[in-house]
């Protein structure tokens, strides 16, 4: 890390934070809505990590889900619909100090953010990327998504959304080098809580497909399976995620080594059972962010290497 | 890339050998054209005698000719690719009215110049004569058939045998006519020999020896060539100044501007004519620091440029046209969140992909209005190259200052327009502070408006104690939501008094010309050379005319009404379009205007008329000269 | 979903009883709100209110009160959700001033609506009051605060135990306490209790005839309760027309519009607003042959809109502000390449996310000037329901006629308020005729521009010769892409002059009051209601003061110089930002002003001064008032 | 197809197309861009396929490539940078009875204009895209496109591109509904001119990469591989391409069934060799443009049924 970072890396070590210490205002979703538990999860990931507020930035975008940044402790920027991921590059391009996390919906991510998204797996930029997939448009009332599933009434498509959804676990994968990419539920917050660590502590570009309920519009997709874990298969591996507690609720398990990316992507593709678990990861991709290399000069340097330049053009 | 200047004055390669004595025309200023196919190299061998002639002490206005497509069908009108190089004894504003003298690789490139009217009638034309007699017969019958057009014309018209001398030197005299070519330049105008080996061994610097060499060697070849054939000589003597100059282009000084500003991000997406800014910066940037991000589109561009602002960095985005309609809903976001940030937008042709490598003002409105919403922001034009240089320090320091969102505009004619001007004094207070990253005092609000000036200190993510939600819906002071009526009505006053605050620290313009008279000209961005020039023109000529630029264009600069008031009639010169007030259907009412006329009508409600044309090349001073004569003393509009 | 019409008239449900005689309050026109939690229903209970009293022949305004987020934390005032229904014996053409009577579920919806000056001094309120003795202590102390508050008010408040009362039926009141206060309003407003049954039914068609009786069991106890309890009565005797009526908010009137024009395709991404436009033509479009197209984004919404336009089918695009920005660049390319294309932009507050439930005007400019380069086109502004309807037959006529963009201002305040005005008489004529598919004629082009007055005849794929490409580039009328200057200035010309040639065929406005006075207002879209109505007061009080209302923006209407000349002053009145005159920093030079004088007056001259006011809800017909009576001979803005 | 499009299908079946009838104006591409054997191949696709040229459509954006409407006497369109697929999508939606043609350069399809592109995939409307691939900015002479091998020296990226590049193969693959994935060599035009057809015969969305020289700026990507043979593997399978002329030159050949999805991911990913071929094909994937059932009303009709409509809201 360069001179010029040094400088934004003053801060109190020592300091232990709790979750207290990552509460914003009151959340406004709707009770039962599943965005309150990813916030609870992810306030419990920077208490264990112990991330300074003052280092942490959300980005989001618009949706309900991407009233998120509102609700923690942390710097927060809640930008426009679909462009979470751009204007969380430009945080971390410059400020490798800062810990980032992006928030987005189904329709802000895979929909108006669609080439952003393909394209920031492929930079690879060191964050947490959540995608918040209720599978809905909520915030703008129940509009089909590319996620919603086929035939699924919406106000739309009052007659059945048209399409097969789009599956952003397959899409990520299909991705040159994508690095990190992960299904959890946020109705199962242990495995939440350890698949976003395991992001969290991957260098680079995690994706985290976080499958979430939204009780006020689609209670009929999700709302149901808390109570059917053997509909759930999590995939399990030393360099994934195991969580021994999980074992006796989800007996249905499979163990899959993340490093294989064309298993990712048979167990992404098939639809029959819903994977929670790290699909795949590889902690040695390329970032974007390492390609550069920036040298840490002073104003009155800078000045003088310009007035070399400024030679070039002299008369 | 190396930066050590090449060595001059003391080559050679060159002979000492006198010339013998052939007629010599001594000129003020004197326009010369290099036009080729694409790929020939008209565009270095113009460019080198710009450059050179610069280095010599004579003002200089390089302008490229270029076509549409990378490397168009040989020998076709539109595929003319090269350059326009004016020299002259003093300083250089502008590419003038017409060509001098052509230099043409082929009689199709000449003929597109011939109805583009840009040749002086009796103009100089040195024509490859190659193709007179062609083997391939279509190609005669084309050359006869142009010599027949141009004939009427009164050109002074001779023949080059360059192919067929170069073949002495190379068997593809293709790639190393424009040498050649140059050579004939170089003996024309007396350039220094020494400067113009040096800019060639620049060009190539990267590849053989050998190449430079066989160049050098066919430089010399025309040189010689024209010693024995020419019978005429052109003196611009240069009257040299005392400061140092630099040249370069309009994009090249936006990038070193940037540098000088303490920038550290641009965020770009390719577009013409935009593009080369970044090429610049990314043989440069790095060094100091910076990086060039080439995003997946100009949305990604713009929300980069914003992230990283907010984060502390100083940022900026490069586009033209439709790239600045995509970035459209950032930049709301931008005023909206009181974000810093810098936009400079190359204007070209429009609307839509429109003329992607000529020049037009007509984004003035669309940078002032275009973004949904009430969206106060700060608009500048640079009208010189130097100008180019300077402005990004300014934009920057407005844009930190006021939390603002400041959009620079930019055009073709200064992208790629090359003219000497005096070096920067570089200034340590011009590059931009680090970012503050001390605690943030208990009970201060992200957005803390003073209620005279709207402004606040921002936080910035780092700042313990700072933490909040930057937001793009109403927010109250603290950045939260607004939920109740009035917070709207505030907060929107917040972000514009800003503005009017700016406004209050701006001078009124100055004049070139009297404090009153006939006729005052207004213009904007990239036009004041030739405007400048029409109006001294027209002074000569006894006319009561006098001009004004204007630098800022939202907020306005102050006392224009006052100023107006003092001419008789007022106008505006600009490269947009405008219905002409004769026309069909159109009345004084209806009337669509070019865009600043309109602007200042709404501010000053005096009657400002415009005269304006959408060419693709920018305005020449002999057409504005016409306007201005046919207005003075005419009164209003009406 | 049935097409049927429920039964009215003959409803066996209610009793014919007679209430007792309590005093009667004889208005001419009174407004009511109903607030709940979102979820709570308070929105039905004000919608079938309001519907039946339009079905009985009243006039009526709704507004909807929105929250921004789909269900706040309960019992906030930042939640209150609902609706506000204002009765007149005539037609009621805006959301007036404030509320006489208001029903309230609990006191922080209440309090929601004292503080944002919604109710009027003296109101009625009726006020659930189950929370008065809540269990949870701090809810008794936020009822006591919130009494307090309310106490200074001079309120008439009347406590409500509809919870209570509703436990009888109902084992969750908070489902069905709706329906007990929309009892309360029938009695109340002596509605008819078979249109109230009829509405209920229709509402829950869809789910088990149970619930739907349960509601009505529900409505009978509270008319049965307001019959013992309430000392009053509301009378606004409806004043029947002779016309047949319909009731529907503005973004209906846009879908059903768009239908009665023929439009065959809606292509569209969701955004308040303008989403329920295709929520409703998601129900019935296909019906009509038409698509509603959800694209990825608004961007690929209008790329979608254009490609169907340029294959012959009839298409417009509908969203709001960020979606506007991001359609900008295809706008540049729908004028650049005359493919006929409608937007409607239903205006919310900005900038940026803004106030994405609220209603603003400030998209004018960007609507106008948006798109970089010259690109003229065409807007317009619907100012009531019913012209929502008509709206979009004119604009796709004029779309087609001549192939241009033709943008439709609509705003929040339309697009969800509730007004009957009279049944559209449908006409064939309205539809779109079916795309050329005849051969095109040897030699001709595809803009074959008529010099007087640009307009030409566009190539529609299928037919046969005539072959050519679409280009965003400058191009000639072969749509071959430009390579000289003239090209440019000549096409240019020709896009303009199509929008002279309209303007041409405009009619002045008309005014409303008399010809020449002290003041003329100005108003455009939705606040015409408003604006006609304090006029009205306004002259009542004897005040020179007349109105007039523009629909088209660009290009304007005709002889609005003239008309300006006629009186003492001229000021807009809009929803947009503007400076306070006597603002800091602010002078009559640089002030910020609203869109549309900024607008006439670089078209006029006129010193148009304006009042503008961006609370997040519609002018108030009072507020209106206040600003004539002081700008009445007070002369120009100086 | 319903009694509103038959208005559309009036013209003479009987006649006989050449090569010639599709000749538009002079094409301006650099001599010796690939570009140019794009265009003779799809002339002569469309002669064999005998397409009225009015009944054919060919979209594009901005770009060297993008001209190619130019070029071509069928109508076209030539819209905007990356949005060629919106515009042709709309073209088609209600005009089954056009042929519609995308042609795409590599940054105008992957970058700017990859949420589109992702979702066109999806939409699975029936046309043909080609993609054609130089791994270069041509238009604006020479910048980093995201298929630019990674370390290539360009104006923007002048120390080598910083990323591995995008694999569109991999991705269109990784889009739930992709139902026709091809690649091909514009310097192999036998190979070029059969993907078309194959493309063009497939009921859906196809989506076709062509490998293309772009002598000006890249000529060492692809300049060499025309004299390369073994450098090149080709795909062959009875339901994909199977030429045998092509025997001789390509001895590299490789059995693929375009039905196998995982197997083509595998195919696609691996780097080692140029593939040539059809990766993946199905022909029974839904259809965007199949899921609305129009009925053909007569404007008298329409009007009576709309008067239905407004008695809804009659007071
Ligand atoms: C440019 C733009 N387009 C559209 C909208 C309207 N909008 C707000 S949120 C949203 C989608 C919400 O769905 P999703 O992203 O899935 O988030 P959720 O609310 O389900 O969490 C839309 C379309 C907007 N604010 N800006
Ligand atoms: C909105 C917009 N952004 C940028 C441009 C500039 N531009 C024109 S073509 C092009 C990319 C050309 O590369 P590619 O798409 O690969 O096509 P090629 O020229 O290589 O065929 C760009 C960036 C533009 N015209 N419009
Ligand atoms: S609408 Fe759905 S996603 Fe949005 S807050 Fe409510 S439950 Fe959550
Ligand atoms: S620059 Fe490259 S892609 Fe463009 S025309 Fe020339 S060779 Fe073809
Ligand atoms: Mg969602
Ligand atoms: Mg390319």
């Amino acid at each position: 890390m360069s001179a010029v970072c040094s400088l934004f890396q003053l801060h109190d070590e020592s300091r232990e934070y709790g979750m207290g210490d990552y509460e914003g205002a009151q959340a406004r979703w709707c009770p039962g809505c599943g965005d309150h538990s990813v916030l609870s999860a992810t306030q419990r990931l920077l208490a264990r990590e112990n991330l300074p507020p003052e280092k942490t930035v959300f980005v989001s975008g618009i949706g309900c889900s991407s009233r998120f940044p509102h609700y923690i402790n942390t710097y927060g920027f809640h930008g426009v619909h679909g462009r979470a991921l751009p204007v969380a590059t430009g945080v971390k391009l410059h400020r490798p100090d800062l810990h980032v996390f992006v928030v987005m919906g189904d329709g802000d991510c895979i929909s108006i953010g669609a080439g952003h998204w393909i394209h920031a797996i492929r930079y690879n930029v060191d964050m947490v990327a959540l995608l918040l997939d209720n599978e809905i448009y909520g915030l703008t009332k129940m509009q089909t998504s590319p996620t919603t599933p086929q035939g699924y009434v919406t106000n739309t498509q009052p007659r059945g959304s048209y399409l097969p959804p789009m599956n952003p676990i397959e899409a990520t994968l299909g991705v040159t080098n994508a690095s990190f990419v992960a299904q959890t539920a946020e109705w199962v917050p242990a495995h939440m809580l350890a698949t976003m660590e395991a992001a969290y502590r991957h260098p680079g570009f995690s994706f985290v497909r976080i499958l979430q309920r939204c009780p006020h519009f689609t209670d009929d997709l999700f709302g149901e399976l808390p109570k059917h874990p053997e509909r759930v298969q999590l995939l399990v591996h030393e360099h994934g995620i195991d969580l021994e507690a999980l074992e006796g609720r989800f007996p249905n398990r499979l163990a899959h080594d993340p490093a294989d990316l064309d298993e990712a992507r048979r167990l992404a593709e098939d639809a029959s059972v819903i994977r929670l678990g790290v699909f795949f990861r590889d902690d040695s991709r390329p970032r974007y962010e390492e390609t550069r290399h920036l040298p840490a000069y002073t104003a009155p340097e800078k000045l003088e290497l310009l007035e070399r330049e400024l030679d070039r053009y002299a008369v | 890339m190396s930066t050590r200047l090449p060595v001059v004055g003391d080559d050679p390669v060159f002979s000492a050998e006198q010339p013998s004595s052939p007629r010599v025309l001594e000129r003020a200023q004197y326009t010369v054209e290099v036009v080729s196919d694409s790929g020939e190299g008209a565009q270095s061998c113009g460019q080198i005698l710009g450059t050179v002639s610069a280095k010599m002490g004579n003002g200089v206005w390089t302008v490229e000719i270029i076509p549409a497509e990378v490397q168009p069908p040989p020998r076709n009108p539109a595929g003319a690719s090269g350059n326009r190089v004016r020299i002259g004894s003093g300083p250089v504003t502008n590419w003038g009215d017409r060509t001098d003298l052509i230099v043409a690789f082929n009689e199709q490139a000449l003929l597109a110049r011939h109805r583009l009217d840009a040749l002086e009638p009796g103009a100089v034309i040195l024509i490859e004569s190659m193709w007179q007699d062609h083997d391939d017969e279509g190609i005669r019958a084309e050359w006869s058939a142009a010599m027949e057009e141009l004939g009427a014309a009164g050109y002074r018209i001779i023949h080059v045998p360059a192919h067929e001398q170069c073949l002495a030197l190379t068997e593809n005299p293709y790639l190393g006519k424009n040498m050649f070519m140059l050579g004939i330049l170089t003996e024309l105008f007396d350039r220094d020999t020494a400067l113009i080996g040096a800019q060639i061994r620049h060009r190539f610097r990267k590849k053989d020896e050998s190449v430079a060499e066989r160049s050098i060697d066919l430089l010399e070849l025309g040189i010689a060539w024209a010693r024995e054939n020419l019978d005429f000589r052109v003196s611009v003597p240069p009257v040299p100044g005392d400061r140092d100059m630099v040249v370069m282009n309009g994009n090249q000084a936006v990038a070193l501007g940037a540098v000088a500003a303490g920038m550290e991000l641009a965020a770009m997406y390719p577009i013409t004519p935009a593009t080369s800014v970044s090429h610049q910066l990314g043989e440069m940037f790095e060094r100091f620091g910076g990086i060039v991000h080439q995003a997946e589109d100009e949305i990604a561009a713009a929300g980069v440029a914003i992230g990283a602002s907010y984060a502390g960095k100083t940022a900026f985005t490069i586009t033209s046209g439709p790239g600045l309609a995509l970035k459209t809903e950032f930049l709301g976001l931008a005023v909206m969140t009181e974000t810093p940030l810098v936009l400079v937008d190359v204007q070209r042709g429009g609307p839509s992909t429109g003329l992607p490598t000529k020049v037009e003002q007509s984004d003035l409105l669309a940078a002032i209005f275009g973004q949904p919403g009430d969206a106060p922001h700060v608009v500048l034009a640079p009208a010189t190259i130097e100008e180019c240089f300077h402005v990004m320090v300014t934009a920057r320091r407005i844009a930190e200052t006021f939390r603002a969102l400041v959009i620079v505009l930019s055009d073709a004619n200064l992208a790629t327009g090359v003219q000497p001007f005096p070096r920067p004094e570089l200034d340590q207070a011009w590059i931009a502070s680090a970012p503050d990253q001390s605690p943030v005092p208990e009970g201060k609000a992200p957005y803390a408006w003073d209620e005279q000036t709207g402004l606040s200190q921002r936080f910035i993510p780092g700042q313990p104690g700072g933490m909040f939600t930057v937001t793009g819906l109403a927010h109250d002071e603290r950045s939260k939501v607004a939920y109740t009526s009035d917070i709207n009505q505030w907060s929107s006053a917040m972000r514009s008094r800003k503005i009017a605050v700016l406004g209050q620290t701006l001078r009124p313009p100055s004049l070139n010309g009297d404090d009153a008279g006939d006729l005052l000209i207004v213009g904007w961005g990239s036009t004041k050379g030739a405007i400048e020039e029409a109006v001294a023109r027209a002074r000569d000529e006894g006319l009561s005319v006098s001009s004004l630029h204007l630098t800022f264009l939202s907020p306005l600069e102050p006392g224009l009404a006052e100023i107006f008031s003092r001419f008789q009639k007022v106008m505006t010169v600009e490269i947009n379009y405008s219905d002409e007030p004769d026309g069909p259907f159109v009345t004084h009412q209806n009337r669509r205007r070019g865009q600043l006329s309109w602007l200042l009508r709404a501010q000053t409600l005096v009657d400002v008329d415009c005269w304006t044309r959408v060419l693709g090349e920018p305005l020449r001073p002999g057409a504005i000269l016409e306007v201005i004569r046919s207005n003075c003393g005419a009164g209003g509009e009406r």
